[in-house]
């Protein structure tokens, strides 16, 4: 586990990205769908090439679909890649056919399931999930035991499926505030985080604000992930874009629109967008400007408004 | 006789099956729908609650995602999917659950996984999701769905969520929490029940317009065809103004069905 | 599961205790030591002589010590009797010691795990605690399978013990908000209330205070407990008397000294202190006048807000 | 030279054993008086957690009770028994873990939960508590306790919470999560500590005053003696101050050792 270092972890998300993302790496992807994914800090991983690696979460949205599209990922692990209304997640779907990424599929609870087991320190979690299901008939090619059926002591006849402790290398969620810590507050839904940062072996933390760890110390009880957890804080202003974050601004459906039409035709459109908006943004900022600057951040800063 | 489309028929009939005071577990588009006009109809305290954490909110129109600030709106606790997925549907108490697929067959069962081989897939669909636990755990299953043959084969390429898998007996003999939870398929043509007996679909009601004959040509397995068939009662009034005016009234979702 | 019913329940601890808590309950107290005891509905249970019981929770302290003294508990489970610097909990100690009592031992986090199991609707737990101790080697009379030994299919020779899903038949917690509904918030540590709550058959909850539906909605990150997992809500401000509730009052460390220098001799004095504290009380309010009345109360609200 | 008690020394010393930026689980008493010298001199960063919940807070002087307002004063997280017992110390994250207890064996098993038959115990203690798990999972061990012949038997009448179980290798033999954790007593008559190659205690310190007779006079069990014993260092000023003035100001524990 990182060290307990108290004093500032506040870095830019191109240094925790350097830092905390190895080729190779497992990496835990929190938010959903539209809500609440660190697009900055996967900006970041795409611009830096990191290779080979392993994405897992409960549902894995655009956060997940970007890092595929762009060619970096070799497996994922997971509940599901979905947005919903807005569709498929095409790139995921495309490398899947084609045969050039591998995804082991559990259901949300079971992976919920795996990542209570790693936050608890034990090997293992039940479930009464999976039963029934061809998730306990086919398996990824490189994965080893997926789970084990086992009897109930307490009950003779009774099965349970124990899935196994799923512990990230690395977590990468957004929050609406931090401290340098690393103490943090998610406002809104939780979805999978608290737990997938717990059972991560590193965190790295976005947040729309610094907050100033007396603040934290004024209402602990709002603390969802204590300092001791995180490795690295990220300021990033609307760093969930075209995803949303509660109480702070409203997804940009208009966003996430063009990104899927670009991930559903694929091939030079796609290039295009992970040019246009990445690869050549020499940061975050620099592509909020890209999709819209202040306007568009104010525009969905006031439809959140009028929702709260 | 009011003007009114099936795809509103559909949504205003699911609504009928749930009743006041139920916890309801359901995602966005059509299911959401038709929570949102049972509480707004007949079931004014139902729960509703969402994967992601909220429990109860006021929904405001009209959510896109379970990530949706709409969906969050005035909740009366923001939590977690283990809250949801854990301390209510797998702890037992979810009453209703909805689930759709890209495949559901004879026996309830559900894909929204594959079609083809598992490693290299004809069609990759987005996966299990909730779906499976909602299966797995929830005491009542609806499901809305278009009705086309191809979705509804005699037997899943993969099952993602079970149904009754290959007969009455099967869920508790294999350990599922829900033993013999109804699960109900809602379709412009009609709706289709699991026969407790026999863990197959049955038809059990038709819809204004449709038939036994095309319910069977549209549907890939043979469900059970009792002798008394009744109709689906038409909307109220209050139904399809409710469900135009406060439940869909960008109608993003109802031209879709 | 309790229904789903959204209208109030709020009612008083003497109609929450006659509808929830039957003779022979397995009975999960809320609270640690001298912190957020439900202490206003223990006393109802007091009065009201419910027999028969078994108390199960982590720490278990005044509270449980109180019905043990009053000879309505026939077993114990759980983590420690123990008032820390105010010494055993005596009644606890006198029972066991005397054979009138059972008490099954497990480690706090053990219990955490049964509960976690509970709540999530699964048999069992693994932990990596209890190992090489004699809670594996002694148990009650009346306890049937404690755990179970079980190999982690991930990793040959390495070992687990798997507890048992505690499920008690109602909950009991105080806490200091909740609305008519049940939705319930806890200031201040959580000790294992929330799991608690969610693995139990019913729960009731006291608080401090009512408020409105509408100001739970306004902050419902803040919301600890879901109004489905409560079946009764008792309002008695200073409820958990003489144990403390953070930011409205401090425990009343005389008291507490009082009650043990009863508790610790036993017969006559424990007597005397449960007849005129409880069983001579016609409800909880005539118990905080005897203890001290409104001044009492106000220097002890005073101590907290100094603290805060 | 300073004026000191033994009690002052016994907590200065085994402030020394706490590095910066430790994680610290400890209960009120004298662990925690140790705990917030450490950090009020030498360990100004360590994270100092209470199992009922606070995480890091800013103690307030004196708590007499884990659950005391005192111990929760702006704490950065207020959590729960699983945060701290689950999530840090069963995840293997605690780097210091106090405990105490009526008997403690030759191996550091203790016992704190009965004398006699279990089911009809002689003497009743208030039982694990935490201790159970800080012994299977913190990565170092203190205890400050009495040096009392009757508390250090050869064998625990009841093993509460494991230390070296019978030997350097049982503790890894049977799966717990923290191999070989350094295990040391803090007395008024000397230090001991396990040695990591037999898994028994050595005497390793002597207190002022004391002797390797006196030890062994006031100990059940037989300690390993090595050659050669050092002398506790002696309290400096700044440690005296701050444990007089700001750790236990009102001397609600100082008087009990």
């Amino acid at each position: 586990m990182q060290e307990m270092q108290n004093g500032s972890k506040l870095m830019t998300a191109s240094e925790a990205v350097k830092k905390f993302v190895p080729d190779g790496a497992l990496v835990g992807l929190g938010g959903q769908n539209v809500g609440r994914c660190a697009m900055a800090v996967v900006h970041e991983i795409v611009r830096q090439q990191k290779k080979n690696l392993t994405i897992c979460g409960c549902n894995l949205s655009i956060n997940m679909d970007m890092l595929v599209g762009a060619g970096l990922v070799k497996r994922c692990e997971g509940g599901t890649g979905n947005l919903e209304y807005f569709g498929a997640t095409f790139c995921f779907r495309r490398a899947i056919q084609d045969g050039v990424m591998e995804m082991e599929d559990y259901s949300h609870l079971a992976v919920i399931s795996r990542l209570i087991a790693a936050e608890m320190g034990i090997p293992f979690m039940p479930t009464k999930s999976l039963l029934g299901s061809d998730m306990l008939v086919h398996q990824a090619a490189s994965t080893g035991k997926k789970f084990e059926l086992m009897d109930n002591p307490w009950s003779v006849g009774d099965q349970v499926v124990v899935v196994p402790a799923l512990s990230p290398d690395v977590a990468i969620i957004h929050v609406q505030k931090a401290d340098e810590m690393g103490n943090a507050v998610i406002e809104g839904f939780l979805a999978h985080d608290v737990e997938l940062v717990r059972a991560a072996k590193h965190t790295i933390v976005s947040c729309e604000e610094v907050v100033s760890t007396d603040e934290i110390r004024r209402d602990a009880e709002r603390t969802n992930i204590p300092y001791m957890y995180v490795s690295a804080v990220v300021e990033q202003p609307y760093g969930a874009h075209p995803t949303g974050a509660y109480r702070y601004y409203d997804y940009d459906a208009d966003h996430v629109t063009q990104y899927q039409k670009c991930a559903r035709a694929g091939g030079e459109d796609y290039r295009n967008y992970l040019e246009t908006y990445i690869l050549n943004s020499t940061d975050f900022y620099d592509y909020l400007d890209k999709v819209g600057g202040i306007k568009k951040m104010m525009s969905l800063v006031k439809n959140m408004k009028t929702m709260l | 006789m009011m003007d009114f489309s099936l795809e509103e028929l559909t949504v205003i009939e699911g609504s009928r099956y749930i009743a006041d005071y139920q916890s309801v577990f359901a995602g966005t588009g059509l299911p959401l729908l038709t929570t949102l006009l049972a509480q707004k109809t007949h079931a004014p305290h139902l729960c509703f609650v969402c994967e992601t954490g909220p429990i109860s909110p006021i929904v405001l129109p009209t959510p896109l995602s379970v990530s949706d600030p709409r969906l969050q709106h005035r909740a009366v606790r923001l939590g977690s999917l283990k809250e949801v997925l854990g301390c209510m549907l797998q702890r037992g108490i979810m009453d209703v659950g909805f689930v759709g697929g890209a495949e559901i067959d004879q026996y309830g069962n559900i894909n929204s996984t594959v079609i083809g081989n598992y490693r290299r897939p004809k069609v990759r669909f987005p996966g299990s999701g909730g779906a499976n636990d909602i299966l797995s755990h929830a005491k009542r299953i609806l499901i809305i769905t278009k009705h086309e043959k191809q979705r509804f084969p005699e037997k899943c390429h993969y099952i993602t969520s079970p149904g009754y898998i290959s007969g009455a007996d099967e869920r508790e003999r294999i350990g599922l929490t829900s033993k013999r939870p109804p699960i109900t398929i809602i379709t412009r043509l009609g709706i289709m029940e699991i026969n407790p007996a026999t863990g197959r679909f049955r038809i059990s009601k038709l819809m204004p317009g449709s038939s036994v004959d095309k319910i069977l040509a549209e549907t890939g397995f043979r469900p059970e065809v009792p002798d008394y068939i009744e109709e689906v009662a038409p909307p109220t009034e209050f139904e399809l103004r409710v469900l135009r005016e406060e439940v869909d009234p960008h109608k993003l979702y109802m031209k879709k069905v």
